[in-house]
């Protein structure tokens, strides 16, 4: 039994966590989230230079051609700064579908520049208010020409290249489609999110010049493994996340007194930390089998990602919101950071499918799992 | 048991609604006023019409009605789009206040302008410091001569940028065990010293401020009770502002909920017919419709004379995480999109996101999810106080950590 | 405003609190939980001597004529008391069902023996495990002959008359047959409960001579009909139970002391305790607003219904479990009468439907509501 | 990160499972024998092979072995259904005590016949006034001659009615403060005046007794650590008590109630397929893996030369009120039905509603959900203790209300 990180993964844990205490710190949070800077302006750069997006990708693209193990520790540490980046979008979703579905020229074209942080991409869905399905998917990807409205998109405005879930030409379900941003027939405007710190656009393509990505028709079977992978990810950072806001509450708690004593001995608080304790350590260890299922490519992967996926939700949902409480009236204040979680926290059990999606993921690959 | 008014009570609403319909400004009336002077505009046509302040004596400005009169009035008037809440505080609170401790010739000066709307009020009580533990406040009075030299900071303090007056707990001794040092003021907020800064919240919203005192000086004669009898005095305001405490309520509810999945889908059907969504909006709706007939039963005890006790706590420790997980509830409903919070992209306006951004400060304000526990657990079912490691030690000795 | 039950409803609350404290103090309950009584050995003809069993059943028929206010207090005192008797199923459900459905005749033959309690009626629905549909029932009325097994009868064992759920003749949905379980072609045999302090049997019909009640293949709507009236009472029960639950674990804390103080003092108890005290709170005035349908026959019966099981289900389930963790080991102990709300929550929780079924009735409710 | 054992647990469990396998006793050969006989008899066969108390050094019987091959052991044997565990507090609890406080003698006299089985071992800390505080314990042992004559009342004792000897705290000084004034020993539980009574739980089950001593009389020899000194060799037994305690487990779990799910129908459709019901299901499966995979994680760290510390407390925490949720769950979905416990008529034999009767046990058994909460926040997370009332009090004069 060694269902633990490595020492040298541990190494890799406290040098992301000095990088992000150094470069990205609660100031920089704060400046994005007031509009002095815009989300990217230049940490997106220095972690690049860090190596961070060149993770996992394979050598022969110019990345490390290191584990998952590794990119699941840096995505904790991001979680647990709150890094107002477009590290996930590109990394967690463009960087991924390409690896899965790209072909040699794809993966040559883009792999290197996303690696080396050059390029910058993202992962694009949605299309309005619900649960996107092959059914109810409008843009289109005809003769080489992407046609489409996508609401929210994530990192729009930073990102060089985007994948996009179309309706498939030949209406049998969904296809991918590879698009450049920064080409003509692409425009698009930002919009306010519950979560400033992360940038989003609304994004209209008019023709824009694409092509598939993986086979006609393929696009849903393809999101779907690809929103397993990235759910481990995002797990991670919600794990971090959760953890950052148990620390900020306790540290709070102890300090702060009340009727002549912290608030930290009355057993209230003191159940409501051990709670938070309780869900994060739950959300956590389902990330280890996550990261596992990640990085041995195993067939429990829809399985593991899910319960990954369920209890990170829970976890920082939870830690966020009696982070908050238990700060009582300056928590509620802009003054104070619990607001980063909060808003993060409710950003995060949205962006790649609610609760409601993964608990039923969960049980079709448990039941499933059961009849195999 | 029926929903209906007695005789007398059916009367009252009649007339009521009756000069509401005739009196209620249009909105044309209205336009280009601000919130304070159309909500002067209004209050003072109830004043002159003997419609403000439905339980004060006449000589005080006000009607000299009822309880029961008083809710029925406030169920006609909201049945309108009326300007108001800012006298909420001054004629809740503080008015209550003055008339159980305050000298005759205040009253008569005071409560009169306070019920014509042409003097708002607030309320200087909470302390960076005390948040929960109200009576640690440490704003110190000090007194030269007949007068007092007043040093220190308040929070919380809501409308103190436009108020004209307000009532003020010090600690006058720290040398006494907390309770026993303290005295109650009320002053302008004209007085020269004070200093107002508003707090912006994470909703956005700026609905409170910080009030600082840099030897502002109050007379003796703005004294309410004795020199450290001011817990008491608080009593008198705070238990009114109990009464007056709501269910938590704004946001999103059932109605708006149901609403939200019956037009969206999940696998392209109606999101209403999913069984996880009916059974959380199932659990929502007795919880709301529980709190609504426990209000009625209250209502009911309140027209046969009872007075308003700690069990309306439960509105809000009920009303508000329930607002936190509705609103939660609905964004996810709405999927990636319901992260942007945009008055145009938003569905509802953003109502939903506004709600999840409030619903933290519903949990605190007024006393937190965790206060309003102890006090059914106290107050309602008569359980032992948690330890007090302040009692009897003087003030200045009672442990206060780093802050 | 008067939303609040009468002088005279509340008189009739004491006389009946101070009845059942007497005929039915916790001893009697616990000797039939012993199974040193049986359940209706004479309780439940000392509760038909004080009239309760002909509350509602009109003057016409024996009865007292009073209204359904009067039956829910006595209802919640018979929650409180967790009386050992079959008086729901023959006044909630029998008594209900012959005044909603029954013929001139049925009423004149079984209405004044069932309010003077010189009968004992009971409802049949239950086949087996599951959720009971129009579709999967399975016992049969042809030619005035009962043919089928239901299980578990309530009250079968001391019952004179059933209305019992079968599949309609037609195979349009579901009738309602009355049969007379002295008769011949019915056996039954006990079996062992959750809450042993209520007796059910196995009932089975073996071509039995039962006869219509209410119309051919009205059945369901009947039975739907008959449940929501039913909800009411049973949830006034679980209203009644909850607070004697709370009451229970109140005072055991307030005379329990850990470390040099009481239980009562610690938080965790404290809290737990005011959210007893909240569900029961909102429980309750649902329940007034169930009184309140049923009494005046309003059109929201079945909102009001669903509104108050619902509540009830929720307050005694908590109120019954979290007063045995109170109770710390000693609640977990035969001796204690903690036992006694466990068991009867449990079974009144799914007597005549779970939870998932009238959160749906709810809504269908509350949503139609909107429409019309 | 991987699920593999290192070369040397591999081999170790190669071996293990060998001999396993070949000396497991056949069904028949245990026919007729009762759960003491039984488990005899394999501890017996275990001790003889060398494969008892893995831990334990050689000359007290056991294998000289390490933690986590004692973990491996258990895994292995856990893949036959083998009697035992009438041995788990003698070996779990009372022998660690002995190897820290007893004498050479003791441990050469009585650890060999615990590791074979020949002896069995019980606790006596609990009593009726002491729940959740432990040392608030009353039974009273006063120092005679170079005996001590033991009277009083201890509860929640599994095995007394079948054990040769126990672990016993008494109280030799009431004057001092709680903590300070117990003494420690083990006796025979044939010495005279201990009469034992089983205690009925509301599950039906007696697992537990209480014990009754009058002038019960125990050589001075018997005593582990000094006079006064009690607490502390409780505290050796608690905290291998607590590295004993489980996942709050057995019951209902998420595959019987998947089972469950498939087999009945809701509306006529598979209730499986009801997104209420498979909501719940996820959310318990979530538990149950994080749990599951919290033990890895335990595992790897014990296989490094960690010691299982407070963390462990999470497993009862979350899987027993998990039990009791997913009992009454089940039980639902049988609707009616589910009220039914008999062994013919209910589904799986009435496993849940046996498992609904017995989770408030899991509850509170070996600390309660609040208590265990109170050990996180104070051991994991190190919060302040709850203020102590009995603090530096002699025990005879702290409050004790009725009891």
């Amino acid at each position: 039994m060694n269902f633990e990180f490595s020492e040298d993964q541990n190494l890799l844990r406290e040098q992301a966590r000095s990088f992000l205490d150094g470069e990205c710190p609660p100031t920089l949070v704060r400046a994005v989230l007031n509009g002095q800077k815009t989300g990217d302006s230049d940490l997106a750069k220095k972690i690049a230079d860090m190596g961070f997006t060149a993770t996992v990708v394979p050598e022969e693209h110019g990345g490390l051609g290191l584990s998952y193990y590794e990119l699941c520790v840096i995505a904790e540490e991001m979680g647990r700064s709150v890094a107002p980046t477009s590290f996930s979008s590109s990394v967690y979703l463009a960087t991924e579908a390409l690896m899965l579905a790209g072909s040699p020229a794809q993966k040559a074209a883009w792999l290197p520049r996303l690696a080396s942080g050059e390029a910058i991409g993202t992962f694009a869905m949605a299309e309005g208010p619900g649960r996107a399905t092959p059914g109810n998917l409008k843009t289109t990807l005809a003769g080489g020409k992407l046609t489409g409205t996508k609401v929210p998109v994530a990192d729009a405005s930073v990102a060089d290249v985007a994948v996009v879930v179309v309706k498939s030409a030949k209406g049998d379900g969904a296809s991918l489609a590879l698009v450049d941003l920064k080409g003509s027939g692409v425009s698009q405007s930002p919009i306010k999110m519950i979560d400033p710190t992360r940038t989003h656009s609304s994004v209209v393509f008019n023709g824009a010049a694409a092509e598939l990505l993986g086979a006609q028709g393929q696009g849903w079977a393809l999101t779907m493994r690809l929103l397993d992978r990235a759910a481990v990810l995002f797990a991670w950072e919600q794990v971090g996340g959760a953890q950052a806001a148990l620390d900020q509450a306790k540290e709070y708690a102890m300090g702060r007194y009340a009727f002549g004593r912290p608030i930290a001995s009355y057993q209230a608080i003191k159940h409501k930390l051990a709670n938070m304790y309780v869900k994060n350590t739950i959300a956590r260890s389902n990330c280890y089998f996550g990261a596992w299922a990640l990085a041995t490519n195993a067939d429990d992967l829809p399985l593991a990602a899910a319960t990954a996926r369920v209890g990170a939700i829970h976890a920082y949902e939870f830690a966020s919101r009696e982070d908050i409480q238990t700060h009582g009236g300056m928590g509620f204040t802009w003054e104070f950071d619990c607001q980063f979680h909060y808003r993060r926290s409710r950003l995060l059990s949205v962006n790649i499918g609610s609760l409601g999606q993964w608990q039923d993921k969960l049980i079709n690959a448990a039941v499933s799992g059961d009849a195999a | 048991m029926d929903f209906e008014d007695s005789q007398e009570e059916a009367r009252f609403r009649t007339e009521a609604s009756a000069w509401l319909k005739a009196n209620v400004p249009a909105r044309k009336e209205l336009e280009g006023l601000d919130e304070i002077a159309a909500s002067k505009l209004w209050q003072r046509r109830k004043y002159d019409a003997g419609w403000a302040c439905i339980r004060w004596p006449r000589e005080y400005g006000g009607r000299g009605g009822s309880a029961i009169e008083q809710v029925i009035w406030n169920q006609e008037e909201a049945k309108y789009q009326v300007p108001g809440g800012v006298f909420s505080i001054g004629q809740g609170m503080a008015a209550p206040t003055l008339m159980t401790w305050g000298a005759e010739e205040h009253k008569l000066r005071y409560l009169p302008k306070l019920a014509s709307g042409e003097e708002i009020w607030c309320q200087l009580f909470s302390e960076p410091a005390g948040g929960s533990d109200l009576a640690a406040l440490r704003t110190k009075a000090e007194k030269v001569g007949d007068e007092w030299v007043i040093n220190g900071q308040k929070i919380w303090t809501s409308g103190a940028h436009y108020s004209d007056y307000a009532i003020l707990v010090t600690r006058s001794d720290p040398n006494v065990p907390k309770h026993a040092g303290l005295t109650y003021f009320f002053l302008s907020m004209k007085t020269p010293g004070i200093v107002i800064k508003p707090i912006k919240q994470i909703s956005g919203g700026a609905n409170f401020n910080e009030v600082y005192f840099t030897d502002v000086r109050i007379p003796d004669s703005q004294r309410l009770g004795a020199i450290g009898q001011g817990w008491q005095v608080s009593l008198t305001t705070l238990m009114n502002e109990r009464a007056s405490i709501g269910a938590g309520g704004g946001g999103v509810g059932f109605r708006q909920a149901v609403k939200l999945a019956q037009k969206l889908t999940i696998d392209d059907k109606p999101a209403i017919e999913d069984r996880s969504i009916r059974a959380k909006l199932a659990d929502w709706f007795v919880q709301e419709s529980g709190l609504k007939y426990t209000g009625y039963r209250s209502l009911t005890a309140l027209s046969k004379g009872a007075i308003p006790g700690p069990e309306n706590s439960i509105g809000k420790l009920v009303g508000a995480p329930k607002n936190q997980e509705m609103a939660a509830f609905c964004i996810d409903l709405l999927e990636e999109h319901g992260a942007i919070w945009d008055e145009e992209l938003s569905e509802a306006k953003g109502m939903f996101q506004l709600s999840y951004m409030s619903s933290p400060g519903l949990r605190i304000a007024g006393g937190t999810d965790e206060i309003m526990a102890n006090i059914i657990a106290e107050r309602v079912l008569g359980l032992p106080q948690d330890p007090r490691a302040d009692k009897g030690i003087p003030f200045n000795k009672v442990p206060t950590g780093s802050n």
